[in-house]
């Protein structure tokens, strides 16, 4: 038994200034196994991996690799120990080819072979079905496609141990599955694996044992076939079952049919999304639907002029308007928030009360600035009704989890009060207790009389909350659906079909 | 619970401007007590502190608008003194032409060079913002041709500004014991302070500077601002060239505030502000160029040999960054928290390894 | 599964790749305007080979700091380091023990502990590059000053030899204004350049090295994620560039045979512009090494079309500012009809986190 | 008639009073109805410097004068321009190498300027004679040369050196005002400042007027600028400063006359250079001899 394990960590606290981010946690990993770590968001999660892998120093406690104690100072040493890691924030290099950021650090070959590289890369990513050539600059692929190379890239390096920081947040159903392929071929050959993320399905599907944080600390360590769904979830998030059970029923809501809040006719954009026709009433919930690259994300940045517009008209309200940048259309009662938190989301440096009043500080003008009170309420406000985690407003938001960041920058755009609410992924690593919350919260706005386009990965989720899905593919929209019995069959049908 | 927080992080973000007054005022005290003795002269205060802010009075004004232009764009106007050169120029030509020199025709050829401070600021804003070159070799281009411009506006000699009002802006009012110079800066630091409580320009630049992609979907105009930054970068160029050649009651485009941006550029690095854009603190750059004059001064009173006195000043410079440096800060706040908790009996509590030390700025 | 893939990925030209293109492009144009414009001076081959011969310093001095730029780095100390060593090569050579090679050693020496000095400061003690190098010029400029504050002539005979060295092609040459045939000149300073280009640009585009400086330009944060040493990479690119100024060193004094203390002045910031020019960004992680020499080419024949024009006294300085701006404004037009698409300034350099680590 | 074709490599005006006087100079003197094709190359980079005057050689000119940055590192360039026969006259400044390689020099004598302002401060200042020397940019010509002779009677204690300072790389004002303030602050006393150009000198003065302590004609500090700018020509004229040394940046008729008889003197030539004072300057000395711009009689520039 005991050789078995190949990584063991016991009373492993990290503390940052203000906030306790681990408090004597314990954690083992066999070989062989896929070892799921559960928590709420800014549970720890993320601060363990990052102490295993030595882009943290941890304050106390001892990991054992196979048996060895270790301490690794960066993730160069732990990665030559045999670790590769698929961290939360995609870590590539936007500048570097798609080939040289799944080689680039690996191996001690003094010089680099181009040809190999590029030939094993190209075998790599058509194996995987990865929409991308090895020679392409990285920053032209989507997030989606960068977090496949990434994880390719982690999985071509014949490791003892891997680690999966939510590599699933932005991948769809066929590519989650073709990780779960990879993942049991790699399980068979003898790597432990360990597996992050808040799908509790996908935990269910693959995991063997599952490791429970919550605020830091450890709940318990389970066999997975022994803990019932239900019970998992209560145990991320401390409450009691019946809080949790009562949290699955949504109703999607239901539209006013009578007033056209937007409407969008041949619209364009220099991303390259063909002119679509785009409407959505008050209060109406509507989505984007469609694979990986299918073009939601342009579609929407399009109505939010986050790219340059290049052609269409626009309506809001019944008149017609020019949106010819994110002010405009903010001004014209739109929000947007967008997929990719790293890049056009957070403001990293900036404390989290500069984040949450942003973009309406920005839509009162530059010369009314909210006097600091006022932020702080707003900021306290928000902080409390989302349930996010953090010791001050005044913290800067980079030393949030992922999940807390998110849920700022959901904040931001609550906090103006928009007619037309545009959510791209906003439940992208967000635990299932928030994720229910947001849902919710989707829902009671649209009560309200808010309009908003919800685009997610799960299909599953939309259905929960929109009462018309509409059908991309190829960047194109091919069909609609609406409906209160949609299924996620018929929206997989409709993109085979391509619509026709 | 939150007040005191704050200020602490205010405090840490100026320790090393602070840090570094301290150890100059430290070595000057040793070298002579009477550092900080102040007297009396031809009615105004006299003595080594005056002397300081009197000197740095250009170089504060410019770390100002440094400080808002790294912030923004990431980089550096290198361009700073020639542009102060031609927008100088410029008043000095205007005060010559209109004959008899009222306070009215300072003030008119003052706001004139303004203008002209803006123009460049324009041309280098348009640049850095619209077409994408870095700031510091967009500035590159007028720091290579400014001094000729001056020279061409000054008619190829260096005019003379031989007025009385001139005189007294450049050293004292009779009756007022301040020299005029220290309190235009005065001014200048309040309005500067005023703008930055009235306006939302500390969101904006921090936010362009941060994430740029991020700010645009927030509905700020990154080119914009950055362009913002500098024309208000060219406003503060022309009030410190006007300082100048009001001081120097000459104008030389040559040498008027010639090498300054170095010097600019470093006080907002010592007033603990990342070269690379984001966070900004004006208090921590106006403290940094004080410093720099400081020691400047210091190693006159020195009385290092002119041959070696860069040797020295390299010497400082590097020794105080060492001393500041993240690595350093965190390795010395790491054993006063041992040594804290030794004394406590508490069991061992680090904050912080080395990789998460930030030496923090902004504010 | 292969539903994703529906859309093909589009390869296009990396920005590295388009920039330097631009540069290549940029000079065959102005050079080819000047041979049109100015044939008396530019139809000759020496010209050319001149912009090398007498400037053999910049162009190595631009090479070593293209590799800092490429990392994100910046190192203003070039110039006075390269004026540092002609001086103090000079006084070994000619109030010295006076050997060739023992100067050679002195001059890589110098370069050498700058580079280290800085790079240790940089990338171990986590300083702001500008400020670290800023430290190093001034001590550079301060220790020149204290050496040999007057100009001193190197008479050493077998020095003089080596300076006045060169390599003549009988072939290719002018009939000058005696009627004597001279033969174009190459001096040994020009082989040293040449050879260093391809090294260099051999190390950015070959070794691990040079790709890991490329990927710690782009984003320091992935690179130290991916498994890279960033501290060692930056430390390194700071030291290859503080012993290529210390080579430049010593070509300048081969070149010029004095040390003086006028000597590389504002090199920094011509290889500053010679780099952009060359299609090296100061944010890091784009640039192809040849981008460097071609930036320096275009940066020199403005000056020699300046004079080949006679360009008036008082506006000599004028006109290669503008000049300046329409080759960068050019390029930048370039770039953003490319980039028109998307909203997507460059990911912010890693001069921003510079004193933060981690995330 | 034949234009003489001329390679002109001078420093660039922007440079000082003093340049642009020597640049308009050259431009007015090598001109088109004087007879010449005349090129005029301004920098002060001495790769730049040296990289010009191969292309002057290459396009083959007649004469290539020049004024060099640095004194030295000239060598091979000369004797490529022997080999080409173009015949190079070197004015203002002075190349350190031999003679042989060009064919005259008019130069001023920046040593024999240090020597005239030194020798009027031991002939007008009574013992104890206590100096702050405001150095210009360390290591340029005018700085070793104007140095050297205070230095030397410093050495032969026939005066003291009671502050050494310098204006910097930029000979600035702000500097050498700060090297005065510095000596105040220390409690040094002194009696002369000895500035090594005009700008300098005010900024020293500047700060004894700050720190109130009389100088000129009838106070307690000698100041001794140079250049002969006639801002400062008018302030000694006032008796508000006591001396300027000449530095002559007149020399193109001189040349122009030596190529027009074709009979070019060997070797350097130094220019006749005067040292004025309270005594002895005169209007038609600030017309004739200054540079830059006049304030007019009886201003004085602070
Ligand atoms: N660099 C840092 N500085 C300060 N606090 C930090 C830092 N990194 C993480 N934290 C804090 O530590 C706690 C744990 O964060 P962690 O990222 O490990 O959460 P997580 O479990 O991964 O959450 P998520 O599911 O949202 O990704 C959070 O409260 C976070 O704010
Ligand atoms: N700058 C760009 N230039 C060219 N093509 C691009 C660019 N950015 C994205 N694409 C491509 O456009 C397509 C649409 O991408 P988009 O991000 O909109 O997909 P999506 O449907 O939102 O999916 P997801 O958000 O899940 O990635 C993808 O194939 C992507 O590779
Ligand atoms: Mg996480
Ligand atoms: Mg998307």
């Amino acid at each position: 038994m005991q050789s078995d394990i190949i990584l063991k960590m016991e009373g492993i606290c990290k503390s940052f200034p203000g906030v306790r981010a681990l408090h004597n946690v314990d954690f083992t990993l066999r070989k062989g196994e896929i070892h799921a770590l559960m928590g709420e968001n800014g549970a720890g999660k993320s601060t363990l991996i990052k102490i295993i892998t030595g882009v943290y120093q941890k304050d106390a406690g001892q990991i054992y690799l196979e048996g060895r104690p270790v301490s690794f100072r960066s993730p160069q040493e732990a990665q030559d120990m045999g670790i590769g890691t698929v961290f939360q924030e995609i870590a590539l290099c936007p500048n570097l080819t798609v080939a040289e950021n799944m080689f680039i650090g690996r191996g001690r070959d003094r010089f680099v072979h181009w040809k190999t590289m590029n030939g094993k890369a190209a075998e790599m990513l058509s194996s995987l079905g990865i929409p991308a050539s090895p020679t392409q600059e990285l920053a032209s692929c989507s997030i989606a496609v960068q977090q496949m190379i990434a994880i390719a890239r982690a999985v071509d390096m014949d490791c003892k141990i891997l680690i999966l920081d939510e590599p699933t947040s932005s991948l769809d159903e066929d590519e989650v599955q073709k990780l779960f392929a990879l993942m049991r071929q790699l399980k068979a050959r003898g790597v432990g694996i360990i597996f992050i993320t808040h799908f509790i399905d996908q935990v269910y599907e693959i995991s063997d044992r599952i490791t429970v944080l919550r605020n830091g600390e450890l709940i318990g360590e389970y066999e997975a076939s022994s803990l019932p769904q239900i019970e998992l979830i209560s145990k991320m998030m401390g409450k009691a079952l019946s809080d949790v059970s009562s949290m699955k029923k949504l109703e999607p809501g239901k539209a006013d049919d009578s007033v056209p809040v937007f409407e969008a006719t041949a619209l364009s954009s220099a991303a390259g999304v063909r002119p679509f026709d785009f409407t959505i009433q008050k209060g109406e919930v509507n989505g984007f639907a469609g694979l990986l690259g299918s073009g939601r994300s342009e579609s929407v940045r399009a109505i939010f002029a986050a790219d340059k517009v290049t052609g269409g008209e626009v309506k809001v309200n019944g008149k017609r308007v020019k949106i010819k940048s994110p002010l405009d259309a903010m001004k014209q009662g739109i929000g947007y928030l967008p997929e990719d938190r790293k890049g056009d989301g957070i403001i990293d440096e900036l404390s989290v009360r500069d984040n949450i009043i942003l973009a309406m500080q920005v839509m009162k003008g530059f010369f009314r600035p909210l006097s600091r009170k006022q932020a702080e309420e707003f900021a306290e406000q928000f902080i409390q009704q989302l349930d996010i985690k953090v010791p001050s407003p005044n913290t800067p938001i980079k030393s949030l989890s992922g999940g807390n960041q998110q849920k700022v920058v959901l904040a931001r755009w609550l906090l103006t009060q928009p007619m037309y609410l545009i959510l791209d992924e906003p439940t992208r690593g967000i635990d299932v207790g928030t994720k229910v919350e947001i849902q919710k919260l989707v829902l009671k706005l649209a009560a309200e009389g808010m309009s908003l386009t919800f685009i997610s990965s799960e299909i599953d989720e939309m259905l929960r909350v929109c009462s018309r899905m509409i059908v991309m593919k190829d960047r194109e929209i091919v069909g609609e659906l609406s409906g209160t019995n949609l299924t996620e069959q018929d929206v997989m049908q409709m993109i085979a079909q391509g619509g026709k | 619970m939150l007040k005191p927080k704050t200020r602490f992080s205010n405090l840490s973000n100026l320790f090393l401007p602070l840090s570094v007054l301290a150890i100059l005022i430290i070595i000057n005290l040793i070298k002579g007590a009477d550092y900080f003795r102040i007297t009396v002269v031809n009615g105004a205060f006299y003595g080594n502190i005056p002397n300081i802010l009197f000197g740095a009075s250009e170089l504060v004004i410019l770390s100002v608008g440094m400080t808002l232009v790294t912030a923004a764009s990431r980089g550096q106007d290198i361009s700073i003194g020639e542009s102060g050169a031609i927008s100088s120029a410029i008043f000095v030509q205007y005060v010559l032409r209109s004959g008899n020199v009222t306070l009215w025709t300072i003030l008119v050829g003052f706001l004139i060079s303004c203008v002209a401070g803006i123009v460049i600021g324009a041309f280098n804003g348009t640049l850095v913002s619209f077409f994408n070159v870095q700031p510091m070799v967009a500035t590159l281009i007028l720091f290579l041709g400014g001094r000729s411009i001056a020279f061409i506006i000054d008619g190829k000699v260096s005019p003379i500004l031989a007025n009385e009002i001139s005189n007294r802006i450049g050293t004292v009012i009779p009756g007022v014991p301040i020299q005029t110079p220290i309190i235009l800066t005065a001014v200048f630091i309040v309005l500067v302070a005023m703008v930055l409580k009235a306006t939302n320009l500390r969101l904006y630049v921090e936010a362009v500077g941060i994430n740029p992609s991020a700010a645009r979907l927030n509905g700020i105009n990154p080119k914009r601002v950055i362009f913002l930054t500098f024309l208000i970068m060219g406003v503060c160029s022309a009030i410190a060239g006007f300082i100048a050649v009001n001081k120097a009651g000459r104008h030389d485009s040559v040498n008027l505030l010639k090498f300054i941006m170095m010097d600019a550029i470093l006080a907002v690095a010592l007033g603990g502000n990342s070269l690379g854009g984001g966070r900004f603190g004006i208090t921590g750059s106006i403290l940094g160029a004080y410093t720099i004059e400081m020691l400047n001064r210091t190693l006159l009173r020195l009385e290092v040999n002119p041959e070696a006195i860069k040797v020295f000043k390299a010497v400082f410079i590097i020794v105080l960054m060492i001393v500041a440096s993240p690595v350093v800060r965190a390795f010395v706040t790491q054993a006063l928290d041992k040594a804290k908790s030794i004394i406590a009996g508490s069991p061992l509590r680090q904050t912080g390894g080395t990789a998460d030390a930030t030496g923090r700025k902004g504010e | 599964m292969g539903a994703v893939s529906a859309t093909k990925p589009r390869t296009r030209l990396s920005n590295s790749t388009l920039l330097f293109i631009i540069a290549g492009i940029i000079f065959v144009l102005m050079y080819g305007f000047a041979l049109i414009s100015y044939p008396g001076s530019f139809m000759q081959f020496q010209t050319f080979f001149d912009l090398f011969n007498f400037n053999a310093a910049l162009f190595i001095v631009t090479l070593g700091l293209c590799v800092v730029m490429i990392g994100g780095g910046i190192d203003i100390s070039v110039g006075a380091v390269c004026g540092l060593v002609t001086m103090a090569c000079a006084m070994l050579l000619e109030l010295g023990s006076g050997n060739i090679w023992g100067a050679l050693f002195l001059a890589l020496g110098i370069g050498l502990a700058f580079g280290l000095m800085h790079g240790f400061l940089i990338a171990y003690l986590e300083i702001q590059p500008f400020i670290v190098t800023l430290g190093g010029m001034f001590l550079a400029q301060g220790l020149l000053t204290t050496l040999h504050r007057e100009p001193l002539n190197v008479t050493l005979p077998a020095f003089v030899a080596l300076r006045n060295f060169t390599i003549e092609i009988p072939w290719l040459g002018t009939v000058n204004r005696l009627g004597i045939f001279i033969p174009c000149e190459i001096k040994p300073g020009v082989i040293v350049v040449v050879v260093l280009v391809a090294l260099y640009a051999a190390l950015m585009k070959w070794s691990r090295f040079g790709r890991n400086v490329y990927a710690v330009g782009g984003d320091r944060q992935s690179a130290r994620m991916l498994g890279i040493n960033v501290k060692r990479t930056t430390f390194l690119s700071y030291v290859i560039c503080g012993f290529t100024a210390g080579i430049s060193g010593f070509v300048f004094l081969m070149t010029t045979g004095a040390g003086n203390i006028g000597n590389g002045s504002l090199f920094e910031m011509k290889a500053i512009a010679s780099n952009v020019m060359g299609g090296i960004l100061l944010n890091g992680g784009v640039g192809n090494l040849l981008g460097a020499p071609i930036g320096t080419m275009t940066l020199l024949t403005i000056n020699e079309l300046i004079r080949a024009a006679g360009v008036q006294s008082n506006l000599q300085a004028i006109v290669s500012g503008l000049l300046l701006y329409l080759f960068i404004v050019l390029q930048s037009i370039v770039m953003s009809l490319r980039g028109s698409g998307k909203f997507r300034l460059a990911l912010p350099s890693w001069l921003k986190s510079h004193q933060v680590q981690d995330k | 008639q034949e234009l003489i074709k001329v390679g002109i490599v001078n420093l660039p005006p922007e440079e000082s009073g003093y340049r642009q006087a020597n640049v308009e100079d050259m431009t007015a003197v090598f001109s088109r109805e004087n007879g010449y094709d005349a090129k005029q190359t301004n920098t002060a980079d001495n790769s730049e410097q040296i990289s010009a005057a191969r292309g002057y050689i290459r396009d083959g000119v007649d004469y290539l004068l020049i004024s060099a940055a640095n004194a030295t590192g000239w060598d091979d360039v000369l004797q490529s321009a022997k080999r080409a026969g173009v015949r190079v006259i070197l004015f203002d400044r002075a190349i350190d190498t031999d003679p042989s390689n060009y064919e005259a020099a008019l130069l001023s004598d920046m040593h024999y300027e240090g020597q005239l302002a030194t020798d009027w401060i031991l002939n007008n200042v009574p013992e104890p004679r206590n100096v702050i020397l405001i150095r210009g940019q360390l290591g340029s010509a005018a700085e070793i040369g104007r140095s050297a002779p205070l230095l030397k009677a410093a050495e032969e204690g026939k005066l003291t050196i009671v502050a050494d300072g310098t204006g910097g790389d930029t000979w600035s004002l702000e500097e050498a005002r700060k090297v005065v303030e510095a000596a105040i602050a220390a409690g040094k006393d002194f009696n002369v400042i000895y500035a090594q150009n005009d700008g300098m000198a005010q900024g020293a003065v500047q700060a004894l007027e700050a720190a109130g302590i009389s100088h000129g004609k009838d106070g307690k500090v000698k100041i001794i600028g140079f250049d002969f700018n006639r801002f400062a020509l008018r302030n000694v004229q006032a008796g508000y400063w006591d001396a300027d040394v000449q530095c002559n940046p007149r020399q193109a008729s001189q040349i122009d006359q030596w190529i027009k008889s074709g009979n070019i003197p060997k070797g350097i030539i130094y220019q006749e250079e005067l040292i004025l004072d309270t005594d002895t300057i005169t209007d038609e000395h600030i017309e004739k001899y200054g540079i830059n711009a006049d304030p007019g009689k009886g201003v004085i520039t602070r």
